[in-house]
């Protein structure tokens, strides 16, 4: 598969004075790189800082403004992704890119089918795809239509598709920020794998402990500009936070004081989403942090969506002792109970609207004047958000799209709390979230339910539901398995509830 | 954390795209109408361009309702038949006598047209949304049926206003004017500056522009998607109804062969106007471009002397995809 | 007398005034042929096209006909279909329109209007009414019945100084004749005479000529005889002095010569065609159906 | 920590809908035959179903290139005007004996009519493709191009094939029949048959359905989109040749009106045969089936005789609109 046959020392590609501007705003701003054969170069930096735009200019998906580009010493222009991947450059993009009407061993190998004469060879195709994902610790059917996969899963076959291509220079940007723990390992089995055939990797990632534990190097971004590039061992997970927020990041995780028995807001009994969850009964109290863990797979989104009435779902709902049943999400949001779904781009934002549009668009309600929408009204509250959420983006006018991912996040919470639920659930609250901003979403979080609100986390990251929730309830293959509280919190315990292992010790 | 780059620019990439595609349509208006000046000297005196607009009328007001559809994600093919249909129910009462005032019986008769077009858009609407079918068929369909019952009212013939008394009363509705504009113009103009207000300026029409697209994000921001789509063909029902009350008055009557292909012209219009047919931008100033741009072709090839009449459509097709070829290569830009 | 006899009958669907005069006809005349022949079986069916008329035929043959009258949307194309059902040794009778190999091979009995004669007629009225006329002229379709009526009128004014300012396609269409006649009223200062061959495309040129108040124009001529038209010459309407015939009628005569076929004791074969009269004030009320839809 | 991780469901309620969406397209034309049993005795011969296949191959055939086209994302509104320009031209090509021997003036003329559809379905797609026009508009010009051109070839009358000894030698391309199957319908299922094998198991086919599923994904994929769409337009020209082939000797002659309408019709076929107009699925089979679906629906209407002949078009829109239910219902098992 590797073509890397240059000697370690040499670098593979060297980027230098690389700068991007959009419009006027310039967000890359004269960078330096490089990457050798057989390391792992990690890029980290806060949310919007140009990860994304700097490992899109090296695989040829945008021209840079400036700058230059050299594979082994000589000076290269990319006229399109395909032109990099010819080269041996391919990015596992940031945003799923799949065909989504088509199976996953098709997207695979789109654009180069394996063949018989002139029939494609779909057993072949399979085989290699089933090989493929196997490889990244998943069984994902490969004749599964991809548009009936979760994010998680899309995320592996995206990563399968583009290993598939013979490569020198693989560039992961993000890669994991929607696995769980045994995907990651998985992955970072494999790109060690790569690495060990002397291939180089620029792998993007906001985890920084699993940063620590697969890079060689790592290269700080804050502002478009390059801080800090230093050999792994010199670094800790906190010094990294550091320099990508340019202060010390000491407490993550609130204080939070436990609470007392208050009046049960939410009564969930057997709940049933047909085909994903079943009879889940669970009860939220005013005031609590609930957290819901479980791994890819495990249902806990699709029984959120069907409390919701995002979905068909059948059982028992009470919510303040009275007994509801939401068709539709206009019902659960009059009823004050908001869902923040994990998939931002596909059902979270519209990318192609701008800012102020995707903001006030599920509570429209609050901007009428006196006949239209009050659009002073509404670029205060884009201005608010902006402050509160701690916005990055230059320009207010450009499109949700155009934000760094991190930061549609937050323009997604800050859509959501315009409502001013009492009830907020979230999906995958962090996912893709700097540090820096983390903490803040989690002081967040505290501060929403100090207010009296009841909150329900769903994560695949245990440190944050620990770190946050009152209790946590774990979710395997569609069921509520357990529940941990206390000092009951830990990794292990959440684990094994959710993998089945050691099942009567955790029953 | 300092906040980074709040330095705002005047002219981003993004919104001179966005300009150049609502200005685009105007620019190919403007090139047509220098066209139309090379063609026939009589093409740019008031007498022909008022009637042109005139005439442009029925298009424009149903590509309004066009408009709303498309945007939203949709797409009404039965627009033509439903005008004949409206059409003939309002003349058959007009002619059946309920109401012996013409004054009266005028009056209902429009309000009774209003709510037929209202009705078979909201027929529309619950086929293509409760009914789960794309839209292309469904109103495929519904073109059937109204068509159909048209040809069946009619039983195959024409329709005629018989009271004399209404005809005299109905006409300036058409062909009158007020301070030297003719009513249509009026009706075009208020039309559109309404249909603007609700879709730029009001949430039902933020929610039109959300569902077209994307129509997961807006289920998930607690948008009601079949309620929104199904009023948008019920406007497009009632702009059929306003094109219905200028059309009577014109000949006084119809047949079963009235506004056919319009449905094609009124998409036209929306699409040269820059609204794209996958929905989620709707620009309902450049819906009335295209409209203008439409009957403008025809015009400029009837009063030009140089194309055989067995060419015209040929050259009509030939001039729309050109305008279509100027607008993007401005767009490019 | 008590002879079953089916006969199928294949007309284009009403989609305009003439056509509209034709099902109506048509229909009238198989419920009276029916009550006459209590043995006789009349199936009218109507097609938009020609390709579904080829299929109608097909489908009429299928349910076992004694005898198919057809009115073809267009002639040529429906060749093969009629010479199949004609080599089954079926009765033929073809209405109206003529493909350009009219023979005994392909039916039995063939009743026409006179399409050629419609155009000359008129042609011959404007020629002699105003010899130096200017006239602009509204085609229907670009179909051959079309071509011949142009033809005809063209025939008609031979030799005069009547001349044709412009011809354009108004697709038998009210709102598109208006269209027409207002751009021409646009193009031309001066027009004397308007010919649209057609009554439904008259409805739309005299309300564009009446918008635009213009009085240079004359008179029109319409054609084919619609009960409004028929009704505006018997009044004396200044604009619409005459008209000329095309009755779709003719269908009905067909039928029942067809029908005469079988139950009477003449066999019936050949052309008959009819005049393409030229209605006036004077015998204009014998032209006059008040109940039909056309 | 153990891989128990992705436990995945054994039967994903998934492929069962998949399946259902192919399988209801046949049970509705079942459903319909039942009807067509009861409306007329006669329906259920063998005579009146050959018949009703045979003619159904000219939609049928055009309707497999829209599948493609389709698929890709695009749409094409021209092919009714384009089978009358190739056929135009190819009569007119046949009766300028310029060849003498009447089979060489046949083969000629039929190679000539493949290689005009090939070119009118290329410059559609390159409007579309390298002009960057919405495929409506596109197609609505080329529409009118094609139309009009046929117009003035025929100045508004007919062409019609005037050699009787090439009329002879064609004809049973039309009405012949091999091993007791009339030569259409063994032209649809060997065309049909091609293009399933050429979608779905060849490159080419996969990228088709990628690029209309997914454009941006195709594009990183090193598709070219703009190649691949291009290509489904010369493949619907492609298909209206053959259904030209198909069509002269039926009737031996064209007009100007030849194959209005046939665009929606063919569209019709596309969709209720299951593949989606927003392209990414395409349902080769689906669409045969589809196509029958219209001409049974027609052949129904008029064997039966209790429905007034001007309402037909009011009942097939509602048959259609039923059908399409019916469809949805069962894919919602
Ligand atoms: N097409 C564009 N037009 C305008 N601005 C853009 C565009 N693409 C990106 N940006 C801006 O460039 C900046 C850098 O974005 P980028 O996606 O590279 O950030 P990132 O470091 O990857 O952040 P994250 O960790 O959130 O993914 C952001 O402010 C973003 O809004
Ligand atoms: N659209 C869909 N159609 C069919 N099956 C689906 C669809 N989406 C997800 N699934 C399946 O449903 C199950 C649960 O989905 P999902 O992975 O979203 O659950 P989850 O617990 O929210 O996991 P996570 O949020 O960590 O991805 C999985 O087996 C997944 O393959
Ligand atoms: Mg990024
Ligand atoms: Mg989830």
């Amino acid at each position: 598969m590797s073509l890397a046959e240059a000697s370690p020392a040499a670098p593979l590609l060297e980027a230098t004075g690389l700068s991007k501007t959009f419009g006027i705003v310039e967000v890359l701003k004269d960078i330096n790189i490089n990457v050798r054969a057989g390391e792992v170069h990690a890029i980290i930096g806060e949310n919007g800082a140009g990860k994304s735009t700097l490992m899109k200019i090296i695989a040829g998906n945008q021209p840079p403004t400036r700058g230059e580009m050299r594979i082994d010493g000589e000076t290269v222009t990319f006229s399109g992704p395909v032109d990099a991947e010819h080269r041996g450059i391919v990015l596992v993009h940031q945003e799923i890119l799949l065909a989504p009407d088509l199976t996953v061993a098709q997207n695979i190998y789109l654009g180069r089918e394996l063949h018989k004469g002139v029939f494609i060879d779909d057993r072949a195709m399979n085989e290699g795809a089933a090989k493929a994902v196997r490889g990244l610790g998943s069984d994902i059917d490969p004749n599964t239509i991809v548009s009936r996969l979760s994010i998680a899963q899309r995320q592996l076959v995206q990563i399968a598709r583009v290993l598939l291509v013979p490569h020198r220079i693989v560039i992961f940007d993000e890669p994991t920020a929607s696995l769980t723990p045994h995907e990651t390992d998985a992955l970072l089995k494999v790109i060690r794998q790569i690495r060990a055939k002397g291939v180089g990797v620029l792998y993007i990632s906001h985890r920084l402990p699993e940063v620590k534990e697969i890079a060689d190097r790592v290269t700080v971004l804050r502002d478009g500009k390059l801080v800090a590039s230093h050999d792994v061992s010199e670094l800790q997970p906190a010094d990294m936070a550091r320099l990508m927020v340019g202060r010390d990041v000491a407490k993550l995780y609130p204080d939070r004081h436990a609470v007392e028995a208050h009046e049960t807001v939410l009564e969930v009994e057997h709940l049933n989403v047909p085909g994903y969850a079943q009879d889940a009964s669970f009860q939220l109290k005013k005031g609590e942090i609930l957290g819901f863990a479980g791994l890819v797979g495990a249902g806990r989104t699709e029984l959120m969506e069907g409390m919701v009435g995002l979905r068909p779902s059948r059982g028992t709902v009470r919510h303040l002792g009275k007994p509801v049943n939401f068709r539709d999400v206009h019902a659960s949001l009059k009823a004050g109970i908001v869902y923040l779904s994990e998939d931002r781009k596909g059902k979270g934002l519209l990318l192609t609207k701008d800012l102020i549009v995707n903001l006030t668009l599920a509570s429209l309600g609050k901007f009428i004047g006196a006949l239209q929408i009050d659009r002073k009204r509404e670029s205060d509250a884009l201005d608010k958000a902006i402050r509160d959420f701690d916005i990055r983006t230059g320009r207010k006018d450009i499109l949700a799209g155009q934000l760094s991912g991190g930061n549609q996040q937050k323009l997604l919470l800050a859509k959501m709390m315009l409502l001013d639920p009492s009830i907020v659930i979230i999906d995958e609250p962090t996912r893709g979230i700097d540090i820096g901003n983390k903490e803040q979403i989690y002081k967040f979080i505290a501060k929403l339910a100090e207010e009296g609100r009841s909150i329900i986390v769903v994560s695949s990251e245990m440190p944050e539901l620990i770190g946050i929730c009152d209790r946590i309830l774990v979710m395997r293959s569609g069921r509520i398995v357990g529940e941990v509280t206390g000092d009951h919190m830990n990794e292990n315990e959440i684990v094994v509830l959710a993998t089945g292992v050691n099942k009567e010790e955790a029953a | 954390m300092a906040n980074v780059a709040t330095e705002t620019a005047k002219a981003p990439k993004t919104s001179k795209d966005w300009d150049m595609a609502a200005i685009a349509p105007f620019i190919a208006l403007a090139l047509l109408l220098v066209l139309g000046y090379f063609a026939n000297p009589n093409f740019m005196t008031s007498a022909n361009l008022l009637n042109v607009v005139t005439r442009s009328s029925f298009i424009a007001v149903i590509a309004l309702g066009a408009t709303y559809v498309i945007t939203s994600g949709g797409l009404d093919l039965s627009v033509g038949a439903m005008l004949a249909f409206v059409a003939s129910l309002m003349i058959l009462f007009l002619n059946s006598g309920t109401i012996a005032d013409p004054a009266l019986a005028l009056v209902a008769g429009m309000a009774l047209a209003i709510a037929i077009g209202a009705v078979c858009g909201l027929a529309n609407g619950l086929i293509t949304t409760i009914g789960r079918i794309e839209p292309f068929i469904a109103t495929l369909g519904t073109m059937g049926i109204y068509r159909g019952l048209t040809t069946w009212l009619s039983q195959g013939g024409a329709i005629t206003v018989r009271d004399r008394d209404i005809l005299a009363l109905y006409r300036p509705v058409y062909s009158g004017s007020f301070v030297g504009v003719p009513v249509p113009i009026i009706v075009i103009f208020v039309t559109a500056a309404i249909a603007a207000f609700v879709l730029y300026r009001t949430r039902y029409g933020r929610h039109v522009t959300a569902v077209g697209s994307n129509e997961d994000v807006a289920r998930y921001s607690g948008i009601s998607i079949n309620r929104v789509r199904t009023v948008t063909y019920v406007i497009q029902g009632l702009c059929v109804a306003v094109a219905v009350l200028l059309y009577v008055p014109r000949l006084g009557s119809t047949s079963a062969t009235t506004g056919s292909f319009w449905e094609l012209q009124a998409i036209t219009a929306v699409v040269v106007g820059g609204t794209a047919l996958r929905g989620g931008v709707g620009r309902i100033w450049g819906t009335i471009c295209g409209a203008f741009i439409l009957e403008i072709v025809g015009n400029i090839m009837l009063l030009s002397n140089f194309v055989s009449e067995y060419l015209i459509g040929a050259i009509q097709g030939a001039i729309i995809i050109i305008a279509m070829l100027v607008q993007r290569s401005l767009m490019r830009r | 007398q008590d002879k079953k006899v089916t006969i199928g009958v294949s007309i284009p669907a009403a989609d305009h005034g003439w056509t509209a005069g034709v099902v109506f006809h048509a229909e009238r005349v198989a419920k009276l042929l029916m009550k006459e022949h209590p043995g006789l079986n009349v199936i009218v069916k109507t097609s938009p096209d020609a390709a579904s008329q080829a299929n109608a035929v097909q489908d009429l043959a299928v349910q076992g006909l004694d005898a198919l009258v057809i009115l073809p949307s267009d002639p040529d194309p429906l060749v093969n279909a009629i010479q199949q059902v004609k080599d089954k040794g079926t009765f033929v009778a073809l209405v109206d329109r003529a493909p350009s190999v009219n023979d005994s091979t392909i039916r039995d009995l063939y009743v026409a209007g006179n399409n050629p004669a419609l155009g000359q007629v008129a042609g011959e009225y404007i020629k002699k009414t105003t010899p130096d006329a200017q006239v602009v002229i509204i085609r229907g379709l670009p179909i051959p019945i079309d071509q011949q009526r142009q033809d005809g009128f063209d025939k008609g004014i031979a030799g005069s100084k009547v001349k044709i300012l412009d011809r354009q396609f108004g697709n038998w269409s009210r709102d598109d004749a208006f269209k027409v006649m207002q751009d021409f009223l646009t193009k031309h200062q001066k027009i004397d005479v308007v010919w649209c061959q057609d009554d439904d495309m008259a409805v739309g040129v005299l309300e564009a000529i009446a918008q635009a108040k213009r009085t240079d124009i004359k008179y029109v001529v319409g054609g084919a005889g619609s009960k409004d038209m028929v009704k505006k010459v018997m009044d004396g309407d200044k604009m619409i002095p005459v008209d000329v015939l095309y009755p779709p009628a003719m269908v009905a005569t067909a039928m029942e010569l067809t029908a005469g076929n079988f139950y009477d004791k003449v066999p019936v074969s050949g052309t008959y065609i009819l005049d393409a009269t030229l209605v006036t004030k004077d015998n204009a009320k014998n032209f006059y159906f008040p109940d039909s839809p056309f």
